[in-house]
This record gives structure tokens, C-alpha cells and sequence, in this order.
């Protein structure tokens, strides 16, 4: 019993310390892009130290209660996707269960958002989770067709199907499926295209308007492990998962980076447009990919 | 396409103006008496003088009267024309123009804010630039801004290297 | 309108999006805004009062500050208000001068815009780019001028000091490299950016009648089809000895006026490119006497200039003293940054708002003086 | 933070941390603003030292009045000031915060920033040029390491100093957490 527990813990802070560094890497590429040094990649570590170390303000139990869900709900969901070989739960329906999961932190983000009371961080989380509308079907729809591909639900089953060797990838023997589940990662991850729930320049960060120290340090903690959930089941549904833990985190690294780059060069996209474009051709892929998979 | 000549000798027909001169190149100025302004406003917007670049105001403090100066322009005669008319400064009282130019309004709340002229048919007169302003308006000439200053803000006590 | 349904949303002074110290309080209801009133007066330090206590002289250094985007074009402006009243004539050489300098603000002017655009809407990366080859012409000011972004060199009677030949090689060489490298790959990245057309086609729509009946002027007149441009209409400086078009627009939407305003960048430097090719030798300045004792007979002005945002206005009258009688300031996002958030706000969008403010030039030091 | 740690071994680790990494509020009060952006982009580029720009009061560390300060803009920047959390400083661009500068006798500007909110440090210049401003950011730093940037401190101590100066200019502020 106590394994599993420390194994719990060790995770999580394992997720956070890699979700921090990678949004560290994430800062230096787009400040590259941008003509210049930027932070050092170790920034968002002294960020999080630092916040914690403010006072902060707080609003009322709504409002700590929703910050701790949002935490915990992302946390939650970090045990039931592998990363590389350690797992903790590998039955059947994880696959269902994660994507159920992954909304409880938006949740929890409203709920802290209806107790700051800020029109503006209103807004923003309305406008995420019209935007959760957007990117979910699509998302749904290709895993579907991988269930239905390798006729298993649970994360691991998946794995196993693609193991040997680079030809029985997901990414190759479904391709649209993976350009979609791609497109509707940038979405997950609120990367730039889709960032109007925390646009700076309209609603002065949406969501975390009235979060302060401490629950500025829980929300930057609680993007690091959605970062890490995120792109370990986007590496471990298409780009076949790796045994030892180098690997896995090298193709995390691949897919953030791409994402971060393809969110420096756009704008953003009003709420509409974005659950508009979702619905128009991502959407269509997708079913084309499930067509070709049934038949 | 009238030069200054010609809109002079047209101004002096159909309105009759107290003064009227051309100061220099494509600069005229005329002055009418504050009862013909707005009709005059009204003949010259339609006469092509359509563009209102903005009201100003200037306080004469000797004749003891407000000058309201109107600039207006014409793309076709490319000529600045400023209509001028003076008000008593004691009563400080003038007709508003928004029904001709729906922008005069926030112009005139300014001139509201400055010199305390009153525009009748103007609803909203509250505080645009100033914020619970209650000496006299600040840009009369008798208003001292450094006695102000003196008595409202105190200075930094410079004392030496002790 | 029940104000029960609507929330009240201070767009306020305080806020990443909004241009400068000023704020629009809006309701909103849903996503869209249906009553707004403008927020004005932070900035407001009562030029005009302060004028009327200094002498002409003193007042060149306190001029450029009332509009932190273009302070030359202040500069510009009093200087024409001084010379029309005392009827001065400027040498030929400071006529070439001035409208270099004025050109090289524009052209700072319009990239800052372009940049503060793409900082509406997310474009960070086109942003950094923008301020960074604003950033090479403000070297250009501070080796002919001194000064970064005060430059206090356009004064009444010509300009301060002359411009070495360096320095005017020097200034070639900048547009060369504006030219080739840095507005290429800024054009790509925005012009040629679909997200970006997405968001800026038909947003801010400012029509002609709209235009022509609140008094704006410049690119947001020009985008709705009317080539207006005071430096054409009534040219001062050198403008009359260089030939130029002025771009013109027909949609009158925040992405016609982004177009417009690049295409007047690239119309700049072929001006200033004239200039300096044929500028004449000569004195720099008048030589009016003692500076503090400069006076100049009763007498009034209203003189105006093109500046990157539409007409710029100075009112001057003076009582042949040694100090201005009264100056009265018309900045050109006035009509627009009082009235015309009351009327042409209501029904835009919330995302619209900051890029309906950034994209027709609302700078509110103008209209706070 | 609880007292107890407020000086204790603990406060080193904080004012490291906090060294590296400053929150500078994104509202420009004054004419000084318009050299912010060559400072936060890729020329003079703050961020390499951990300086970023932050939306909202709650978020920031550091609050810069950029030059002069109209009364109306005094009212916003006071109850911005108490919206931000602790260890908060307050940055004053050149000389119109230091004694009125250009606008000495202008009716409607605040002459001595330091009478109405504590400034734990200003930076010369009528409008500090990009290098001047980060030679102020290093130098706050080092004051944020030694301890000594204690306006927040000073705020809370003689509170009604402030206050007094603050209502006779402004008339009645109303108080927000």
C-alpha cells in the first residue's frame, strides 16, 4: 500500500517538475522566434517558488475549493495515463475515463472563477468551455476509431498494439487520425490560435484574473501537469509509447515544441471561429478516418 | 473651387458679418453676431464647409467676453474657415450646435470643463477631463494656477548635504 | 434599456489591451457591447494653461510632449503657428529638413500602429519584430536630434542644428534595410497571416458618411475611399516638391486601414528618398534675436498637419506679447476617443474592442492636453 | 505568510526567488510608457532577467509610474496599489514623480510621487532611456536581495501619513481589498 502511494506522489511531482521545464523550453523557443535571449529555461521554476512565497488574497471557499479541483482533477487524471513504462491502473475504459478526467479541471477553474466574482474572469471561462465544445468532438471521434482499430479502451492495451518497431504506429496506419488529434491538442492546451480564454489583450488573462500568489502558483502548476497529461497521451496513443522513460520524454518534447511553434507564428482566434474551424474540417477528417478504418 | 476672394465676396451676400478678413493663405476668419451663428453654421455646412476640425474657446479677459471659435473646412475650396462670435463672460451662456454636428457635443462639454460656458440643449455637461473639479474653471485668465499649486501641492523640501 | 441583464465591464485604465492611460466603460450583454461611454482625463496636465505661462521659446520643449506616438508633428505644428502669425519665411534647406524628420516619425509612427494592432489580437512575434525596426530609427533621431523620442529640434524659425552627410547616408542605408529585410518578412508574417485577415476583415467599421460627419481624418478616412491628405490638400514644408500618391482604401475595415498603413510606409521612404537626393544648401534658420525675446504681432493661426493618424491642429492666438495668449490643441483621435466610442462602439464585439481602439488610433494624451 | 517566518532563514529563499523573478504591471500611467515596449521586446529584451509583464494587480510585483501623475490617474494607481499582494514596489520614472518636472506648475498633476505611495526607487530621465530602465531593474534587485526595498513595509507602517496626503489631494478614496 504505502509502494503505491509513494509511487503516487513521486509521479506528480515528477509531472510538475517536467510540465514547469517544458513550459521553460516552450518560453526560450518562442523568445528565439521573437529576435530574442529570453528567460533562462529554468524561469518558471523561480516563478512558482516565488508565488509561493507572496500573500494572497483569497475570495471565499468557492474560490479555494475551485482552485484546489482544478489541481487535483488534472492530477487525478495524471494516473491514469502511462508514462513510459511505470502505470498505476490499466484497466479497460482508461482511455474514456482520461478524457471524462481532463474535464473536471475546467470545472474546477469555474467554480473558482464564479467566486472571484470578475466579469472579466467570467468571460474567460465561459469562453473555455464553449471552446472544450469545440475541440472535444473531433478528439472523441479519433479515438473512437483507434478503440475501434485496436479494440481495446484501456491506454495500455493501445501500447501493446503498436508495439515492434516503427511501421505499426498509429501515425502511420492512421494518419488523418493523428493530424486531428493534433489540431485538437493546440485546443487541449489552450495553445496560441486558441487561446481566447486567457487573452491578455481583451479580458487581462481571463480565468486567473483574481488569482494571487499562492493561487497563481496552483494554476501555473496545474497548465505544467495538464502540458504533461496531454502530450504523454497524444505520444502514447499515435507515437506508439517507449520503454524507457528518455524516449518518451524526447517525443514529448517533439510534439510541445512543434505546438509551441505553430502557436508563436498565429493570432488568435475569436471563441466562434475557433469551434467554428474545429467543427468544418477537423471534423470531417475525422469521420473520413473512421469510414476508411470500418471498412 | 472658390479662392479667398471669391468666399469672402460669397460670405458677405448671404450672411452679414460683423468682420470678416482674409488672414493668409487659405485662412479666412469671420465673426458673426451670436443670434446669426447657428443659421450661419447651418448655410455654411451646407455650402461644402462640412468638416468641424474643432471649438475653441478663448477668454478675453480685458473686453471682459468669451471668444467661441468654430473651424471648419471644405475639401473642395481646401480653405480654413474659423467663425468666430463672442459671448458675455459673466453669463456665460451659448446654444448648442449638435444637432448639426453630433461630435460638437463632447467639444462643447470640453469647453464645459475649461471655461464654464454653458450650451443649452447639451444634456450631458458632467466632468469629461477634470474629476470633481470645484474652483473656478482652469483655463480662465483669472484663475492663478501658482497660488493654486502652492496651496493644493506642497514642494519638496530641498535641504542641503547634512 | 433594463440595465438588470447587462454587466457593467470597465475596459478601464488599467488594462493590457487598451492604448495608453484611458478607458471605456462598457455593458455588455453576452459577448457583444450595447452602450459605451468614454473614460477620459488620466493624462491631463493642462498644456494649454501651462503654455500661456512660458515664453514662446520655452514652450518647444513642453510642445513635444502632448502626443507621445509623434512628438515632432507637435513640434511641426507650433513652429508653422509661429511663423504663420509673425509671417516668417523658413530657409529652403530647413523645409527639406523638417519633412525629412516628420517622414521618419511617420514611418516609426505607422509601424508602432501595425504592432500595437498585432498585440490586439495575439500576434506577439509580429509585435517584437515592429518595435525592433522602430527601435533603428529611433537610433536615426538620437544622432541627428540627441534625443530617443523628445527631440525638440523642430523649432519657430527652422531647426535647431544641420544634418551631417553621414548622418543622411546613414539614414539611406536604414531604409535600404527596412526595405529589403525587416518589411518583407513583417509583411509575411501578418499580411499573408489567414488567421490574422480573419480577425481584422470587417471589424472597426468606420463607413465614409460615419467618417465625413464626425470630422476624422487620415487612414481611417482614406480607407473608406476619399484621398484626402493634408499634405496634398495644403501642403507645407518640402511636400510640394515631392511628387507621392496617397493610398486609398475602399472598405473602410480594420484590415483595408492595416494595408493603407503599410503602403504609406513604403510611400514614405520613396519621399524621403527625394529629399535627401535633392536637398539644397543653405542656413538651417532664421536668425530672430534673442531667443527668450522672441515676439511676434497680434494675431491668430489655425494650422494643421498630416500626421500618422489624420489631421493634426494647432489653434494660436497671440497679443503680441512675449508669451502665447492662447493655444488650443486639435489632436486627431479627438472625434474618435470621445464621441465616437458612444456612437460606433455599440454592437462590436468584446474581442473586437481593443483592436476597434488600436486599429483607428484613439492616442489619449491628444484629446486629455 | 504566516509572521513567524516572515524573518526568519525562510525569507532568504523567498527574496532569492523573488530577485529572479518580477511581475511588472502592465499599465502605463504616464508619457514614460512609450519606452516600455523597446524595453520588453527583442532589443533590450527584460525578460532575460525574469521581468515579464503581468494583466493584472493581483499578479504583479512591481508597479511603475511612468512620469507625471494627474490626480484622476492618483486614484486609479492608489486603488491598484492596495489590490497587489506583499512584497509589492513601486518604481518611479524620471523626474516628473521626483519634484513635478516639466509640469512644476500644472494644476492638475501630483508633484511628489513619494507623499502618496511609497517608491523604493526612481530612475532618471524625462523618460528613462531602455538601458536606464533595466539598470533600475538590476538595481531593485539587489535592493529586493539586500531587504532594503521596503516600501510596502513603510506603507503599512505609517499608513496614515499616506492616507492624510492622499485625501487632501483627492478628497475621500474609498477603501478595497
Amino acid at each position: 500500500m504505502i509502494i503505491t502511494f509513494l509511487q503516487f506522489i513521486l509521479i506528480a511531482v515528477f509531472a510538475m517538475a517536467l510540465g514547469l521545464l517544458f513550459i521553460g523550453l516552450a518560453k526560450k523557443t518562442v523568445a528565439r522566434t521573437q529576435k530574442r535571449i529570453g528567460p533562462p529555461f529554468y524561469q518558471p521554476y523561480l516563478d512558482v517558488l516565488k508565488l509561493f512565497g507572496k500573500d494572497a488574497i483569497t475570495h471565499g471557499f468557492i474560490f479555494d475549493f475551485g482552485s484546489i479541483m482544478a489541481f487535483g482533477g488534472m492530477i487525478a487524471t495524471l494516473f491514469f495515463v502511462p508514462i513510459a513504462d511505470i502505470y498505476l491502473y490499466s484497466m479497460s475504459g482508461t482511455l474514456i475515463l482520461v478524457i471524462y478526467l481532463m474535464a473536471v479541471a475546467y470545472l474546477g477553474m469555474a467554480m473558482a472563477t464564479v467566486g472571484s466574482g470578475n466579469p472579466l474572469a467570467s468571460v474567460g471561462i465561459s469562453r473555455a468551455l464553449t471552446q472544450m465544445l469545440g475541440y472535444e468532438i473531433p478528439f472523441i471521434v479519433v479515438l473512437l476509431t483507434l478503440i475501434y482499430n485496436s479494440q481495446t479502451s484501456s491506454i495500455v492495451g493501445l501500447i501493446e498494439a503498436q508495439q515492434g518497431g516503427f511501421l505499426n504506429w498509429n501515425l502511420v496506419n492512421i494518419p488523418l487520425g493523428t493530424i486531428v488529434a493534433f489540431i485538437a491538442l493546440l485546443g487541449l492546451m489552450g495553445k496560441k490560435p486558441f487561446d481566447a480564454p486567457i487573452a491578455p489583450s481583451e479580458i487581462a488573462s481571463g480565468p486567473v484574473v483574481e488569482h494571487g500568489g499562492k493561487y497563481l502558483g496552483f494554476m501555473m502548476l496545474q497548465h505544467a501537469v495538464a502540458i504533461v497529461v496531454e502530450t504523454a497521451l497524444f505520444v502514447n496513443l499515435f507515437l506508439g509509447g517507449a520503454q524507457n522513460i528518455l524516449i518518451f520524454i524526447l517525443k514529448m518534447l517533439i510534439v510541445w515544441l512543434l505546438a509551441t511553434l505553430i502557436g508563436s507564428i498565429y493570432p488568435r482566434f475569436k471563441v466562434e471561429e475557433g469551434v467554428l474551424f474545429y467543427w468544418k474540417w477537423p471534423l470531417i477528417t475525422a469521420l473520413v478516418q473512421a469510414v476508411i478504418i470500418i471498412f | 473651387m472658390r479662392n479667398e476672394k471669391e468666399l469672402i465676396e460669397f460670405i458677405k451676400e448671404k450672411l452679414n458679418p460683423l468682420k470678416i478678413n482674409k488672414l493668409r493663405k487659405n485662412n479666412v476668419v469671420v465673426q458673426l453676431n451670436n443670434s446669426e451663428l447657428v443659421s450661419g453654421l447651418n448655410f455654411l455646412k451646407s455650402q461644402s464647409y462640412s468638416h468641424l476640425a474643432t471649438i475653441s474657446c478663448v477668454d478675453w479677459i480685458e473686453d471682459n467676453e468669451f471668444e467661441l471659435v468654430y473651424h471648419l473646412f471644405s475639401y473642395q475650396d481646401k480653405i480654413n474657415l474659423s467663425v468666430k462670435t463672442r459671448i458675455d463672460r459673466e453669463k456665460s451662456k451659448f446654444v448648442t450646435i449638435k444637432n448639426l454636428w453630433k461630435v460638437a457635443s463632447y467639444y462643447e462639454r470640453d469647453i464645459h470643463d475649461f471655461f464654464g460656458v454653458e450650451f443649452e440643449g447639451n444634456d450631458n455637461m458632467e466632468e469629461l477631463i477634470l474629476e470633481n473639479w470645484n474652483e473656478l474653471p482652469p483655463m480662465r485668465k483669472d484663475f492663478k494656477t501658482r497660488e493654486y499649486v502652492d496651496q493644493k501641492f506642497d514642494w519638496r523640501q530641498y535641504h542641503g548635504q547634512e | 434599456m433594463d440595465k438588470s441583464k447587462m454587466t457593467e465591464m470597465f475596459f478601464g485604465p488599467n488594462h493590457p489591451g487598451v492604448p495608453g492611460n484611458y478607458g471605456i466603460n462598457y455593458y455588455y450583454e453576452g459577448d457583444t457591447v450595447i452602450e459605451a461611454e468614454p473614460n477620459a482625463g488620466h493624462l491631463h496636465r493642462g498644456f494649454e494653461k501651462l503654455m500661456e505661462e512660458r515664453e514662446w521659446i520655452k514652450n518647444t520643449p513642453l510642445v513635444c510632449r502632448i502626443c507621445v506616438m509623434e512628438p515632432d508633428i507637435n513640434e511641426m505644428v507650433y513652429a508653422m503657428g509661429y511663423e504663420a502669425i509673425g509671417e516668417i519665411e523658413v530657409p529652403e534647406r530647413a523645409k527639406y529638413i523638417r519633412s525629412i524628420i516628420l517622414e521618419l516619425a511617420r514611418i516609426q509612427a505607422h509601424i508602432f500602429s501595425i504592432g500595437g494592432n498585432c498585440g490586439a489580437i495575439g500576434l506577439y512575434t509580429a509585435m517584437q519584430w515592429g518595435v525592433l525596426a522602430r527601435d533603428y530609427i529611433l537610433d536615426i533621431f538620437e544622432e541627428i536630434t540627441g534625443g530617443r523620442v523628445y527631440h525638440i529640434y523642430i523649432r519657430p524659425g527652422g531647426v535647431r542644428h544641420d544634418i551631417k552627410d553621414e548622418t543622411f547616408k546613414k539614414i539611406l542605408d536604414l531604409l535600404d534595410d527596412l526595405e529589403n529585410n525587416r518589411l518583407p518578412d513583417v509583411q509575411k508574417l501578418i499580411f499573408e497571416n489567414p488567421t490574422a485577415q480573419k480577425r481584422w476583415k470587417d471589424t472597426a467599421i468606420l463607413n465614409q458618411e460615419d467618417a465625413l460627419r464626425l470630422g476624422v481624418t487620415g487612414p481611417s478616412l482614406r480607407a473608406t475611399g476619399l484621398d484626402h491628405d493634408v499634405r496634398k490638400l495644403m501642403p507645407y514644408g518640402a511636400y510640394d516638391k515631392v511628387d507621392f500618391d496617397v493610398p486609398v482604401g475602399h472598405n473602410s475595415d480594420a484590415w483595408t486601414r492595416m494595408k493603407l498603413k503599410r503602403d504609406e510606409i513604403f510611400q514614405s521612404i520613396k519621399i524621403i528618398r527625394q529629399l535627401i537626393n535633392n536637398i539644397p544648401d543653405g542656413p538651417v534658420t532664421v536668425d530672430l534675436g534673442n531667443a527668450l525675446k522672441y515676439k511676434i504681432p497680434k494675431g491668430e493661426a489655425y494650422v494643421k498637419v498630416e500626421s500618422a493618424r489624420g489631421e493634426y491642429g494647432y489653434y494660436m492666438v497671440s497679443d503680441g506679447g512675449l508669451k502665447p495668449y492662447r493655444v488650443h490643441v486639435r489632436g486627431t483621435s479627438t472625434p474618435l476617443g470621445l464621441y465616437g466610442v458612444e456612437a460606433l462602439l455599440p454592437g462590436t464585439r468584446i474581442e473586437d474592442v481593443p483592436v476597434w481602439a488600436h486599429s483607428l488610433g484613439i492616442c489619449p494624451p491628444e484629446f486629455d492636453r | 505568510m504566516k509572521e513567524k517566518y516572515k524573518n526568519s532563514k525562510w525569507q532568504e529563499v523567498i527574496n532569492w526567488a523573488q530577485k529572479r523573478s518580477l511581475f511588472m504591471l502592465h499599465y502605463c500611467t504616464g508619457c514614460g510608457a512609450i519606452e516600455l515596449p523597446p524595453t520588453m521586446t527583442s532589443r533590450y529584451d527584460m525578460s532575460r532577467f525574469g521581468i515579464g509583464p503581468a494583466a493584472t494587480p493581483r499578479q504583479a510585483d512591481i508597479l511603475i509610474i511612468t512620469g507625471y501623475l494627474s490626480t484622476k490617474t492618483l486614484r486609479r494607481v492608489i486603488y491598484t496599489y492596495e489590490q497587489m499582494q506583499d512584497p509589492k514596489y513601486v518604481l518611479g520614472f524620471g523626474s516628473c514623480t521626483i519634484n513635478g518636472g516639466m509640469y512644476w506648475d500644472s494644476y492638475n498633476t501630483v508633484k511628489q510621487l513619494d507623499k502618496y505611495l511609497p517608491v523604493d526607487l526612481y530612475i532618471a530621465g524625462c523618460m528613462p532611456r531602455p538601458e536606464a530602465i533595466l539598470e533600475g531593474f538590476l538595481e531593485l534587485k539587489n535592493k529586493i536581495e539586500v531587504g532594503d526595498a521596503d516600501g510596502y513595509k513603510r506603507y503599512k507602517t505609517d499608513y496614515e501619513y499616506y492616507k492624510s496626503n492622499q485625501e487632501n489631494v483627492l478628497g475621500e478614496v474609498k477603501r478595497r481589498q
